[in-house]
């Protein structure tokens, strides 16, 4: 017990280490392309907290990461390779909109009914590759890239044909009626009551994980399918919940940036935050519990670059390079090993005490 | 990133933004605006600084508030329908700061927007004299033209924007010969030349021999097809044949004409005028073929394989969308 | 003259903290055959993994041939002319069993790879060892036994001088032992050395000429086999008293629990493995089935656990049908069942010990309280088995991955013989677990059959069958060829000769005592 | 554009010829993803690794003014930047799928950032006088009428593309070094335990990857184009990666993959000029890919229930000639 303990600050010693050490490096290249690379950089460690609308978009986007961040964490724990997030997003920021659009009833009534409708288009459409995978063993890499190819090009339909009113310039739906739009609850900014839904959201997907005898199962499955139905888990029945419960997150995003952000629904609404889920969940190990803290942390390292590259002469292409470079450094755990080398050297020594064997020591 | 920044010439030069909701690079539109502001550096003496903001729009609304309250400038340029929102709530918080949007305006009903001039391209009216060109010219007995009377024309994206050069192009087309048939197809991207070039080779294919390019940098591919297969293209917003010419002489060959939307110029101008003190604030400003903000590029290629007759028809129809005996739909 | 092998004074600490080995020293004279024996979990396979260069060593030192070595990797080992034989098998399941032989080293004709001449070693190999194997079948279509033999001549086939053998005869049945043995005197007559881990110590007296018995991760000493007692050996062991000979009450034989009629399973492979099957078990009774290995034992647990479709034939729990339903139906008629292959269906590596120890009834009261799982029960639980089961594993929330291999068994076991079974199923209930663990087991399993369980015991040890169960079944290419009232009254031979299809009951004969 | 043109054209024998060319960026690019992912590991940065071969090839030929040396050298960045992700993930443990994602987003940027440094031009390389490499024409085939214009004069790549599906058959099935890459991707310990050093082979087949996904990047920018354009694979990366389980991770059903995403995509170019939303006529290659996956699987399950049932009847056969017994 105790050695894990120990385990575990070692882990968190090292993680803050290496962010270090990829922030340095990050500084580094910085140093090669920039004329004031201290400015610029300032600008991307500290930028989004300057002014409180760069504030608000950190936080904005971590909403956004959060959510995406525990769909892709479901799906991958039950070692589910689905790439569904991005599709389901769509059609959640889609279908909140036709009823932000066309419904009209008091507030709160108006957001929960939207938000239960992109929820239920998520769980749909995380659905079909979800069957498919389990009971024809199709693919879900093929299944779910193709369906989001699909999904966004039934999302430009819709938007072009049914939702752009005659006078706009541009493929964008009119506004939402006020009731269907989130409230915005620190001024100047966007951030909005999602908050509060991402904040519940990661609880959720823990217990639903931890304290729930899906989540056993699902994990089981994920941990060995043979050994699952082995002992009696339905894991055809895991696996396409899963991957259909894993939607309705990916779809709540959705409706987070048209119902909070954009408050409307717009063209290229994400430009593959499915993918940045991807990221955000495998930061935080697929542990729920984290994903927040590495959305926070991803969210803000977005952020910054945007900042760094807006106010400085850091081009946005090597901004991306450096956001890159971090990212790597980041997820390398054997980065910055030697220090866990260390460690057992040490341990080994305590060995002469010649613990009773086959105990922890 | 801004690669841009001169060293402050003697007096205080006005300092401008560029805040481009893209990235730099479309070879048409965006590059189009940064070259009227280079100019305007070079000419006018300016000192300016581009924005990228990026592609996802999520960050445009953060970047315009962000820019207009933390740069340094005099005036701040934006551009596309997408940002008037954002620029509507902006400007007004800076009155003493002046503002330009290019390619659309903001709603002055509100009337807060006395800082913010608003310039527009008549892009249908260009396109019309592209359409009426493309119909002549599939007919005349050019090397890779076919006696077919068929036409095409590739747009990135289904957008009202696009659709407006679109239905000039069709209008001009069938203006001259009711029985020209175009063919209209959308890249469904801006990226993907490989894209353009299969969609052209495909148009090609069913018979047209000349497609106007409205689909940005998916637009490079259809000029590859026509280098590859002899026949031709016309490229849009820049002259596009001049920005292959050095690298690319048989390329340049095929690209007859662009249909120019001058952004730069437009911008360029509107800089001129105002430090000329002569720029009026607080409304939108079309350019159509008499201001010069759209046309035909009539460069060396379009001199060297337009057959007069082409030529003057050309000229006609530009007479009589100037004198409003044509009037040219659009698609807003 | 030093001996052929030293490891001196070495420890192992797993990065989980658990102590391995503990400055141990071992050490072998070439030629010989050297059993190392010991509790499971006392490092007998950490012990060789360091030998053969897949676990480095905390501390201590490797001497070969009178030279100190550093043996950093299976390469290392191979280049030095040791092999290994893994208790855990090491093959690519989608090769052919000859391809998986000659991994590493395959012969080449003109720079490609050349399978006519694979199989032709692979022949000559098995025949020359007297090991069968069907050269050019794929590794996931044959039975356990058979993949045993593969990784035996594998290790031949890299011209091993020094050959260690983790727990080979925990999966053969005696004849395969048999041949097994055959196979390793050949060996050590042409001067290559064994070293055979065993918990079966009859096999230790047989074969090997000295042995070293390891205890926590320590060697308690080694002795040579002639002046050693198998009580002896034992009591090294474990420490205690073991009484090796099962003494069980005489058997009160309640109504029939498993009904099985016809019971007939085609393969995928379109092979016939189950051939119109019936018996029956009855409450409190041990029934044995015995047979060679791949004669459908494994088919016909596999159709009844619901893991496999039975293509027709019935086969009813107290009068309710077992076929064709799911594994979750199966146990919710009462049915446990401790699978042959512990790490295809036992365990979930990854898991804790006390994730796998509920993997049959998480979604039940106690262990699901309205609608959630409880956690802290779970864990209670998992370390109420370990200690019960007397697993040895720092405590329930570690992974299974980091138990030794007959402590995973251990897992399994526990967990199949917690759920109050009205049929157990048990196959190969103590392969690979220790003298004192099986004796553990073997007293669970009469307990359990003392509370009118009925139990369904395959077992490719003949001894065990024999000593556990109150009648026996004999299955011969997928049929029953034999059925015996009373273990107690038949012989070895006997049974030998209807397990090879030398002798078969008649149908009628047999009815009589399903 | 009226239906018959349409049809007419589709059936033209240029269309097979569009299908080939639109299949080969993604083949190429599936090959190299086919033998990481038999390695075991998940190559998703093809896209990234496409792009980098693309970009340099283009530049190399241009400066040197041999389009062969910007092929090898593209070809090379491209295998070099897969065996820094080999590092990462095989040395540094980082996670592969993480890594891989974060390549592409470096492949993204930097591109640009070189090609602007090279040229102050951030969308393409029309700035460039590059070289693309030659297209072949058949010597039999190029006269005939049909199949001429067909399988003659395609890019050079093309040809190698097809070459390469045979070679990296062999290459997987008879060779040691495939053989030992698909062992270490099935049971890596195994694998180890016979002496195949694990590391070494998934560095190997990484870097084999990274040249397969070179060659693709190389065949967009200098075969089937010649320039280069940001971000020009437009996703064929992650197309790949479909293709290689929709080819059930085999060489020769990799290539079918390609081809029929080629041919759903050259269609889909086709009936756009059909006067219906483009929305539609744009989803037809990923609908038809979904559909196809699901045809494939049905067809798996009818054959499975179709031997049970000859099965069946053998059995019956079986037990009335044995009496029932
Ligand atoms: N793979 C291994 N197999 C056996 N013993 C090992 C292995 N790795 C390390 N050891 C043992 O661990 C101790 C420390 O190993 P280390 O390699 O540091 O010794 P060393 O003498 O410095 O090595 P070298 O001589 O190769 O530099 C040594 O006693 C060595 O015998
Ligand atoms: N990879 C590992 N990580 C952590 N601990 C391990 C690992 N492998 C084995 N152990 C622990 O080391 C001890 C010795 O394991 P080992 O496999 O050597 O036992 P063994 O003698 O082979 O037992 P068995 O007869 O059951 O195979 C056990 O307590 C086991 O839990
Ligand atoms: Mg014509
Ligand atoms: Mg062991």
């Amino acid at each position: 017990m105790k050695e894990r303990r120990k385990q575990g600050w070692f882990e968190f010693a090292r993680a803050v280490g290496t962010i270090l050490a990829a922030l340095l490096l990050g500084f580094i290249i910085t140093l090669f392309v920039s004329k004031e690379p201290i400015a610029a950089y300032r600008a991307f460690l500290l930028g989004p907290l300057t002014r409180t609308n760069r504030f608000g978009n950190w936080i904005e986007e971590s909403i956004t990461l959060t959510l995406v961040g525990l769909a892709i964490c479901l799906v991958f724990r039950a070692r589910q390779f689905s790439l569904a997030a991005e599709g389901q997003l769509y059609l959640g920021a889609l279908v909140s909109g036709l009823v932000g659009l066309y419904f009209q009833m008091p507030a709160l009534l108006h957001v929960s009914l939207a938000v239960i409708a992109a929820a239920l288009v998520g769980f749909l459409w995380g659905l079909i590759p979800g069957l498919l995978k389990a009971y024809l063993d199709a693919n879900e890499i093929v299944s779910t890239l193709m369906l989001n190819a699909i999904a966004i090009r039934i999302y430009n339909l819709i938007l072009t044909y049914r939702l752009k009113p005659p006078e706009a310039g541009y493929t964008v739906s009119r506004y939402f009626h006020p009731t269907a739009l989130l409230p915005r609850i620190v001024p100047e900014t966007r951030i909005t009551t999602a908050i509060f839904w991402a904040i519940a959201a990661v609880f959720v997907v823990y217990f639903l994980m931890y304290r729930t005898p899906f989540g056993y199962a699902l994990r089981m499955t994920g941990a060995n399918i043979r050994f699952a139905y082995y002992g009696g888990i339905n894991t055809k029945r895991v696996i396409y919940l899963t991957m259909a419960i894993s939607g309705i997150f990916a779809a709540l995003a959705g409706a987070h940036l048209s119902m909070g952000i954009h408050q409307r629904v717009i063209l290229n609404v994400s430009m593959g935050l499915g993918f940045e889920g991807i990221v955000v969940s495998l930061l935080a190990r697929n542990n729920p519990l984290l994903i927040p803290v590495t959305a926070l942390f991803y969210g803000y390292l977005r952020a910054g670059a945007d900042i760094m590259e807006r106010s400085s002469d850091v081009t946005r292409e090597l901004v991306m390079v450096i956001q890159a470079v971090i990212i790597l450094l980041v997820t390398a755990e054997g980065f910055l090993a030697f220090l866990q080398r260390q460690m057992r050297i040490r341990r080994g020594a305590e060995l002469a005490e010649g613990k009773e064997a086959g105990d922890v020591i | 990133g801004a690669p841009k920044a001169t060293p402050t010439p003697e007096k205080k030069a006005l300092k401008v933004v560029l805040l481009i909701n893209g990235v730099l690079g479309d070879k048409s539109f965006f590059d189009s605006a940064q070259r009227g502001i280079d100019r305007a550096v070079k000419e006018l003496g300016i000192q300016a600084k581009t924005i990228e903001a990026g592609t996802d729009p999520a960050r445009w609304e953060a970047a315009l508030e962000d820019a207009a309250a933390t740069e340094d400038y005099d005036i701040l340029i934006c551009g596309t329908w997408q940002m008037n929102d954002y620029l509507g709530k902006v400007a007004p918080k800076y009155p003493d700061k002046k503002f330009f949007i290019f390619d659309t305006s903001v709603d002055y009903s509100k009337g807060n927007l006395g800082n913010v001039y608003s310039v527009l391209y008549k892009q249908n009216e260009g396109s019309y004299l592209a359409g009426v060109y493309a119909a002549m010219m599939t007919q005349k007995p050019l090397p890779g033209m076919n006696d077919k009377k068929v036409i095409g024309v590739i747009g990135g994206m289904d957008i009202p924007v696009i659709n407006d050069f679109i239905v000039g192009y069709k209008q001009g087309a069938r203006d001259v010969d009711p029985e020209t048939q175009v063919i209209v197809q959308y890249s469904g991207g801006w990226n993907d030349p490989a894209k353009g070039k299969e969609i052209t080779l495909a148009m090609y294919e069913q018979g047209a021999d000349i497609v106007f390019n409205v689909a940005g940098g998916t637009g490079m591919g259809i000029f590859e097809a026509a280098e590859e297969q002899n026949r031709y293209a016309i490229g849009v917003d820049s002259d596009q044949a001049i920005i292959v010419k050095d690298t690319d002489p048989q390329q340049a060959e095929r690209i007859l004409t662009s249909m120019l939307k001058n952004v730069d110029n437009s911008l360029f101008r509107a800089l001129k005028l105002h430090l000329e003190g002569k720029l009026v604030y607080g409304q939108a400003e079309y350019l159509g073929i008499a201001e010069g903000g759209v046309g035909l590029a009539k460069n060396e290629y379009y001199e060297k394989y337009t057959p007069t007759d082409v030529k003057a028809r050309v000229e006609q129809a530009e007479k009589d969308i100037l004198e409003g005996k044509i009037k040219v739909d659009t698609a807003f | 003259m030093s001996s052929l092998i030293e490891m001196r004074q070495i420890s192992k600490l797993y990065p989980n903290g658990v102590l391995a080995n503990d400055r141990v020293d071992f050490s072998v004279e070439r030629g010989e055959i050297h059993a190392l024996v010991g509790e499971n979990g006392a490092g007998k396979t950490t012990l060789m993994k360091i030998l053969y260069g897949m676990e480095a060593p905390t501390e201590g030192e490797i001497w070969l041939r009178g030279q100190r070595v550093h043996i950093r990797s299976p390469i290392d080992a191979i280049r030095r002319g040791i092999g290994m034989v893994h208790q855990n098998f090491m093959l690519i399941p989608s090769f052919t069993v000859a391809q998986n032989i000659v991994l590493g080293r395959e012969p080449l004709d003109r720079g490609l790879v050349n399978y006519t001449e694979a199989l032709r070693i692979t022949e000559q190999l098995s025949k020359e060892y007297g090991l069968k194997v069907e050269a050019d079948a794929t590794i996931d279509s044959i039975p356990v036994g058979m993949r045993q033999r593969v990784e035996i001549l594998k290790a031949l086939h890299w011209g091993a001088e020094i050959l260690i053998l983790d727990e080979p005869t925990a999966v053969l049945t005696p004849q395969e032992t048999r041949e097994l043995f055959t196979a390793i005197r050949k060996l050590t007559e042409r001067g290559k050395t064994v070293i055979f881990i065993t918990h079966k110590l009859r096999e230790v007296k047989e074969i090997s000429d000295r042995v070293t018995v390891m205890r926590n991760g320590r060697v308690m000493g080694t002795l040579k086999t002639a002046e050693a007692s198998e009580t002896q050996i034992a009591r090294m062991m474990v420490g205690r008293e073991v009484f090796m000979v099962v003494d069980k009450p005489p058997v009160q034989r309640g109504g029939v629990v498993l009904q099985v009629r016809d019971l007939t399973h085609i393969a995928e492979t379109g092979h016939v493995r189950l051939r119109n099957i019936s018996f029956n078990v009855y409450a409190g009774e041990i029934l044995g089935v015995a047979g060679v290995e791949g004669n459908g034992q494994t088919e016909l647990v596999e159709v009844l656990a619901g893991l496999r479709p039975a293509t027709f034939g019935t086969a009813m729990v107290d009068g309710q049908s077992l076929l064709n339903h799911t594994p979750r139906k199966v146990r919710e008629l009462g049915v446990s069942h401790i699978p042959e292959d512990r790490l295809t269906y036992g365990v979930a590596l990854d898991a804790n010990v006390a994730e796998n120890t509920v993997v049959d009834r998480y979604y039940r009261p106690p262990f699901t309280r309205n609608g959630f799982l409880s956690v802290g029960f779970i864990m209670e639980f998992g370390n109420g088995l370990i200690r019960q089961f007397s697993i040895m594993a720092p405590d329930a929330s570690v992974p299974v991955r980091a138990l030794s291999g007959g402590n995973m068994q251990k897992v399994v076991v526990a967990r199949e013989f917690s759920s109050q079974p009205r049929l157990l199923i048990a196959a190969q209930p103590t392969r690979g677990i220790d003298v004192g663990a099986t004796e553990f087991v073997h007293q669970q399993l009469i307990q359990k059959r003392s509370e009118g369980c009925a139990i369904l015991l395959v077992s490719a040890d003949l001894n065990e069958v024999m000593s556990l169960s109150d009648r026996i079944v004999v299955m011969y290419n997928g049929a029953i060829v034999g059925v015996f009232p009373d273990a107690q009254k038949v012989t070895e031979e006997e049974l030998g000769a209807y397990m090879l299809g030398l002798k078969k009951q008649d149908p009628a004969e047999m009815e009589a005592y399903l | 554009m009226s239906f018959d043109v349409v049809l007419r054209s589709i059936l033209s024998a240029a269309f097979v010829g569009s299908v080939i060319r639109v299949a080969t960026p993604i083949l190429l690019p599936a090959l190299g993803g086919l033998i990481s992912e038999l390695a075991g590991v998940t190559n998703v940065a093809l896209e990234g690794l496409m792009l980098i071969a693309a970009l340099v090839g283009v530049v190399i030929s241009a400066f040197t003014g041999n389009a062969w040396l910007g092929c090898l050298i593209g070809v090379a960045c491209s295998a070099v930047v897969a065996i820094l992700l080999a590092y990462f993930h095989l040395n540094l443990k980082a996670d592969i799928i993480l890594s891989g994602l974060a390549i592409n987003i470096a492949s993204s940027g930097g591109t640009i950032f070189i090609l602007y440094l090279l040229t102050k031009d951030k969308g393409s390389s029309s700035k460039l006088a590059s070289l693309s490499l030659p297209r072949i024409a058949i010597p039999v085939l190029d006269g005939m009428p049909v199949l001429g214009p067909m399988l003659s004069r395609h890019n050079v790549l093309t040809y190698v593309a097809v070459l390469l599906v045979f070679l990296i058959w062999v290459f997987l099935y008879r060779t040691r070094l495939g053989i030992h890459i698909r062992a270490v991707g099935e049971n890596a310990e195994a694998a180890g335990s016979v002496g195949i050093n694990v590391r070494r082979t998934r560095y190997i087949a990484l870097m084999l990857s990274g040249v397969m996904a070179g060659l693709g990047g190389i065949n967009m920018s200098m075969g089937y184009l010649n320039m280069f354009q940001r971000d020009m694979t437009a996703g064929r990366g992650f197309i790949a990666l479909a293709a290689v389980h929709l080819g059930n991770r085999r060489p020769l059903g990799v290539a079918l993959a390609s081809l029929f995403f080629g041919f759903a995509d050259a269609l889909s170019n086709q009936l756009g000029s059909l006067a219906i939303p483009p929305q539609w006529v744009q989803m037809i290659p990923y609908a038809a890919t979904v559909l196809a996956l699901v045809v494939y699987a049905l067809q798996g399950r009818a054959a499975a229930v179709e031997r049970a049932r000859r099965l069946q009847e053998r059995l019956q056969a079986h037990v009335e000639a044995t009496g029932g017994e």
